[in-house]
């Protein structure tokens, strides 16, 4: 499974034309979009010039019509609903909720229709959310939320969470084309602080594979999302020190790919799990808990992990930076695990 | 009789009024099997009852062409005996067997989805049924096929969000859809009037833009050609419909629930109204049957059930090294 | 002018009226200069304008008495202010300072609550302060106290089905609540066209019982009048009411949004219709008021609305080491 | 924190009358209506002399008034959140959800308002939500849930999980006491299969400690809910072959209480998480996760987990014990671990 993937393997680090991330999301949508007449766009805000609170979806309304790219009213637990039936029609919504922290509305129509359908009565459900979380953008609470850990634990979801542009288009693209329903978590922080080469047209990233990011022998750091960056800072940092640190981006949070993981750790003896989210009964207990579990033998030094405080997320720069984890906080950690 | 036609002349043939007497049928007599099993000891779990509300799921999943969709609920056995959904198969999935419905991974009606019979299958967590119906009818608006969706939803449901919300979306996109109230008068033990503060729910249709009515649930020519009407309007581009049927919840919420909160009268007053035994009258009345050949309907609907019965109660358990398959679609 | 009162007396004193006056030219003064200090750069994280809404939250929140208890929502700046809310507080709160109102917890107007002051925060999921407020409401019945809850919602949260739950269930419990729901034609880039099929949000409060009307939101007196006949009536055991209050969203739907998807003749035709301006003519026309008082006025808001700045700027931040306190109550 | 708590110390096993686990419930309750004029019960089907869908709540109506047990709607959301406000203007409302699967119809409520209230602007939420929860009385995927560790990730909430009669009851009465939102998951399997002695009258367990139900030297269980019993069964099994377990009672699973769990896995040095909620990303895994990390050097075996698995709750009975962890798979588990 991992076979190939290492240094950026499946990452084109030379191919394609340098995007934003969040122009890499606007072009998986309208690839696939071209490609497949079943896919169609709804949430709140996302039609018409306008384009959504972001403008992910802008210009779409005009290319594919607006009947492919449906504005939603307020009401996430109906229009996901909605989408819930569309799907078994053999449509592929692709919905948006206008903030992550918003998905909560909609709760039920995912964890309890669209997650159990396919197990009880073979109904597939293949519809993608795109959500766009996490936070370190001062916007308090509401609006900086990663509640990817609800939906790992629910049966019958998958989940992914791209840390690159390239990834974000391939990963997009392969969740679209998926049977089953799948939340998209996009960064909203790298949204336009990061760029790199997206590979033009056809691209897609499968489900349930890491990346070795960085190659290292001394520990690795296991992340996703927005923390990638922050890892791979705190790798160069540690770098010169004389710590060689593996960097491993998830990608996909459900299915796990705990092999990546785990030959990883093999190699390193020393880990260290980092997410935005809140780190009480996150991903990365699990996470950490495999390790544990499977990686005994290999150990020498505890897993650790790092993650957001057990509180909602603060607005205030002071607070929220003391919330969140940072480079800081990831080398200071590597250094203990690797001194220990 | 059909409400619709002031001439007073039902547009089903006697033939098609045959059939729906069958339903009605063969609908009460699986039920009262199940009943019988249950307090037997021989069911599996809890079951919920739908005696009385036979003229609902009938009359209104009659008024449906093969190629409509329909998600119902707990109380619509009816509805999914006549797509063809049948009793071996539905007993089958009541007793958690690898023959039934949902191969022994869900409990009673529920999970009860089959896209072969454009059926889909239900979750507890009501009306959930209504967002999904509506997006199966908003997928048919997308691809211009001339499909309509029905589903079926309690008094007690129609309190929730979503029931509003979906009734609001379908208006807006004037979706191909029929929503049929079931206005049982209760939702488990607590009676309407401590649910709602209003005496029809159909107004909370029409408060969302859609076109609503009141019927009579216990008619089953009613409930048949109020769901017909409904069904070409949504055809024919005409946008949602809402229809309350006002009828009684004849038994306890549940198999395990003897109702003593319901007022005995009330239970007496619409156990004269009983809608099989009213659909039979109009059919004498109407020349269109009589008692030999109800006799033979409910003798074949009896051997029906009893080989349903043998059938599930012989089929193999699921195998439990297949636990974990088929949570995702490959 | 109150609509209330056929002869067209309005039943303020005529010191009544220059508050109201003061709150609404108050509000006004800090809403734009909450836009100029983002604009400079000045602000930190979003922020949401709430020109062309001072006749609802100040007539509506004018009308509660000091024990009563209002959650307002992300346009209620007015409510705020005349409920005791500083502008040096609410600005430090959205400066993220120790000093306002949620010391750095929370953004803009979210969680701008103080129970000393009977005001409930509210969180961004909308309409959350409607079963909130509901629920103050029920505790205010349960105790038998004379207190009344008033909460605010816009056109596209009334089509969540919160709203609808929330209104079913004060209806059935009869309860002291008023809801003020501030139809300003669109949820972010939304036109209440692609929202409902509905013309007018209060039938949607007649649908479930809830006494409802439809009042012109951008006349302060008739807001006033309303909520004081809403309160009344809850107060004096009426039960809820639900008022729609017809207005316009004067600028974006938050500080970074130009928008350009509104029709500029739709923001003309309102422009002229501005609730300040408009209150101002009649206080002229009533003797009540004149330029040079309004002028004085304005000086005054201008005064406390630059004082507030200034602190709110040079308070400190929060203490870091705080971050993980008060998540519990102790 | 953990002194005098070993051997049922705050169990108290020889005094009070022998109650079931759901009969300790209602008296918990029942006292502390009685107790406390602010404290008013609602839910669906609650009041009047039905009293809920499990008789919880029956004759509460008729002895404190139709006034202090409220019947709702269908309509969870709604309902939570007017609990949110009695809550605030200083009442304690006791909400029963039918089926502890009903909970995600509220979310946004629990965890988006009452979670985060206190800590954005001070207002305290002091309710408690009985959910009874829990499978393996065949009654499939909608009526059988866990959802537990959906609520200990949201920063905010309390949560517990009594496995006695005794703490049944002390664990109600010191939940509808704290002034912040609890979650009280109640065990239908243990309803009415399990009796105890029970306290009359006043009778509290503190929130947040766990109890060292049966001590051992040799490996620790830790768990909560019905799964404890499981767990107490296969120590007595395992004693017979000599190995001797102690099992730890979480009781509280928000805050969790850490240091217990450490104490004993740093005298065993064994260690094995049980639950029957779905293992991935489960409570089990942040408790492993601390395991691993804090008694890294005590540890004789990986840290071992049990828990559901990554299916909906299975309705028919050969599906669903193979579904649900038991005491034949937690002995064989604590043999895994002792022989490692
Ligand atoms: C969201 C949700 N909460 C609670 C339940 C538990 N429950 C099952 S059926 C029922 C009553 C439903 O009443 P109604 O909609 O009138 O349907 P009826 O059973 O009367 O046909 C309740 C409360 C549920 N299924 N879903
Ligand atoms: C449940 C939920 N979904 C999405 C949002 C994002 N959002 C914030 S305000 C808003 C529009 C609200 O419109 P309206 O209720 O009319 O209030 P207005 O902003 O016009 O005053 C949206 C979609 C939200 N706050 N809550
Ligand atoms: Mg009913
Ligand atoms: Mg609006």
């Amino acid at each position: 499974m991992t076979d190939g993937n290492f240094g950026f393997a499946d990452q084109p680090a030379s191919t394609g034309h340098q995007k934003t991330y969040i122009e890499a999301i606007s072009d998986g949508l309208a690839t696939e979009m071209a490609n497949d007449p079943n896919v169609l766009v709804l949430g709140e805000d996302v039609g018409g010039s306008f384009g959504g609170a972001f403008n992910v979806t802008k210009g779409l309304a005009e290319r594919f019509g607006d009947r492919r790219v449906l504005n939603m009213p307020m009401t996430e637990l109906s229009f996901i609903g909605a989408a819930n039936g569309m799907a078994l029609m053999g449509l592929r919504p692709v919905i948006e909720v206008q903030f992550a922290d918003f998905i909560s509305t909609g709760f039920d129509s995912i964890v309890q229709f669209a997650a159990t359908t396919h197990y009880r009565w073979g109904g597939s459900v293949p519809w993608v959310i795109r959500a766009p979380s996490d936070g370190g953008i001062r916007s308090g609470p509401f609006h900086s939320q990663n509640p990817e850990a609800w939906f790992v634990h629910t049966p019958g979801l998958k989940v992914v969470a791209p840390s690159t542009p390239a990834d974000a288009k391939g990963l997009l693209i392969s969740a679209i084309r998926d049977n089953n329903p799948v939340i998209y978590f996009e960064s909203k922080p790298l949204y336009r602080s990061l760029k790199g080469p997206v590979p033009e047209g056809e691209h897609s990233v499968p489900l349930g594979m890491a990346a070795v990011t960085r190659q290292g022998t001394d520990a690795t750091v296991i992340s996703y999302g927005a923390m990638v960056h922050q890892a791979l800072a705190a790798a160069g940092t540690l770098a010169g020190e004389g710590i060689d640190v593996e960097v491993v981006d998830l990608r996909t949070l459900k299915p796990l790919d705990t092999a990546t993981v785990l030959e990883s750790v093999a190699k390193t003896g020393r880990s260290l799990v980092v997410h935005a989210a809140n780190r009480l009964a996150g991903i990365g207990a699990e996470i950490a808990a495999v390790i544990a579990e499977e990686a005994f033998e290999s150990l020498d030094a505890p897993v650790m992990r790092i993650g957001g405080l057990d509180t909602p997320v603060p607005f205030s720069p002071p607070l929220e930076d003391v919330y969140r984890p940072d480079q800081h906080g990831i080398a200071e950690a590597v250094r203990r695990i690797c001194s220990y | 009789m059909n409400l619709r036609d002031p001439a007073g002349e039902d547009p089903l043939s006697e033939a098609e009024r045959r059939q729906i007497h069958y339903w009605m049928r063969l609908t009460r007599t699986l039920d009262d099997r199940i009943i019988s099993l249950w307090k037997q000891g021989r069911g599996l779990g809890g079951t919920f009852s739908q005696r009385g509300h036979e003229a609902i799921s009938v009359g209104a999943g009659f008024a449906l062409g093969p190629d409509d969709v329909v998600a119902p609920m707990h109380r619509d056995l009816g509805c999914y005996l006549l797509r063809g959904m049948t009793p071996a198969r539905l007993l089958a999935s009541q007793l958690g067997r690898a023959t039934g419905v949902n191969r022994g991974r869900d409990a009673n009606l529920h999970g009860c989805g089959d896209l072969d019979l454009n059926i889909i299958g239900f979750v507890s967590h009501l009306p959930q049924s209504m967002p999904v119906a509506l997006g199966a009818a908003m997928a048919f608006q997308y691809r211009e096929e001339p499909r309509v969706a029905m589903t079926f939803v309690g008094d007690g449901s129609s309190n929730t969000g979503l029931f509003h919300e979906t009734l609001n979306l379908a208006a807006v996109h004037e979706a191909p859809l029929v929503v049929i109230v079931e206005n049982n008068q209760y939702a488990y033990s607590t009676p309407i009037s401590q649910q709602m503060a209003i005496e029809d729910i159909s107004q909370r249709g029409t408060a969302q833009g859609v076109t609503s009515e009141i019927i009579d649930g216990n008619d089953v020519g009613a409930v048949h050609g109020a769901a017909t009407v409904a069904v070409e309007r949504a055809r024919s581009g005409g946008g949602p419909t809402l229809i309350e049927a006002k009828t009684m919840r004849m038994l306890g919420h549940a198999i395990h629930d003897g109702a003593e909160y319901v007022p005995a009268d009330l239970i007496d007053k619409w156990r004269k109204l009983d809608p099989l035994e009213r659909y039979e009258q109009t059919l004498r009345d109407d020349g269109v049957s009589d008692d030999r050949a109800f006799g033979a309907v409910a003798a074949r609907c009896k051997a029906e059930v009893a080989s349903a019965v043998r059938f599930a109660e012989e089929s193999e358990w699921p195998d439990p090294q297949t636990v974990a398959e088929g949570v995702y679609a490959p």
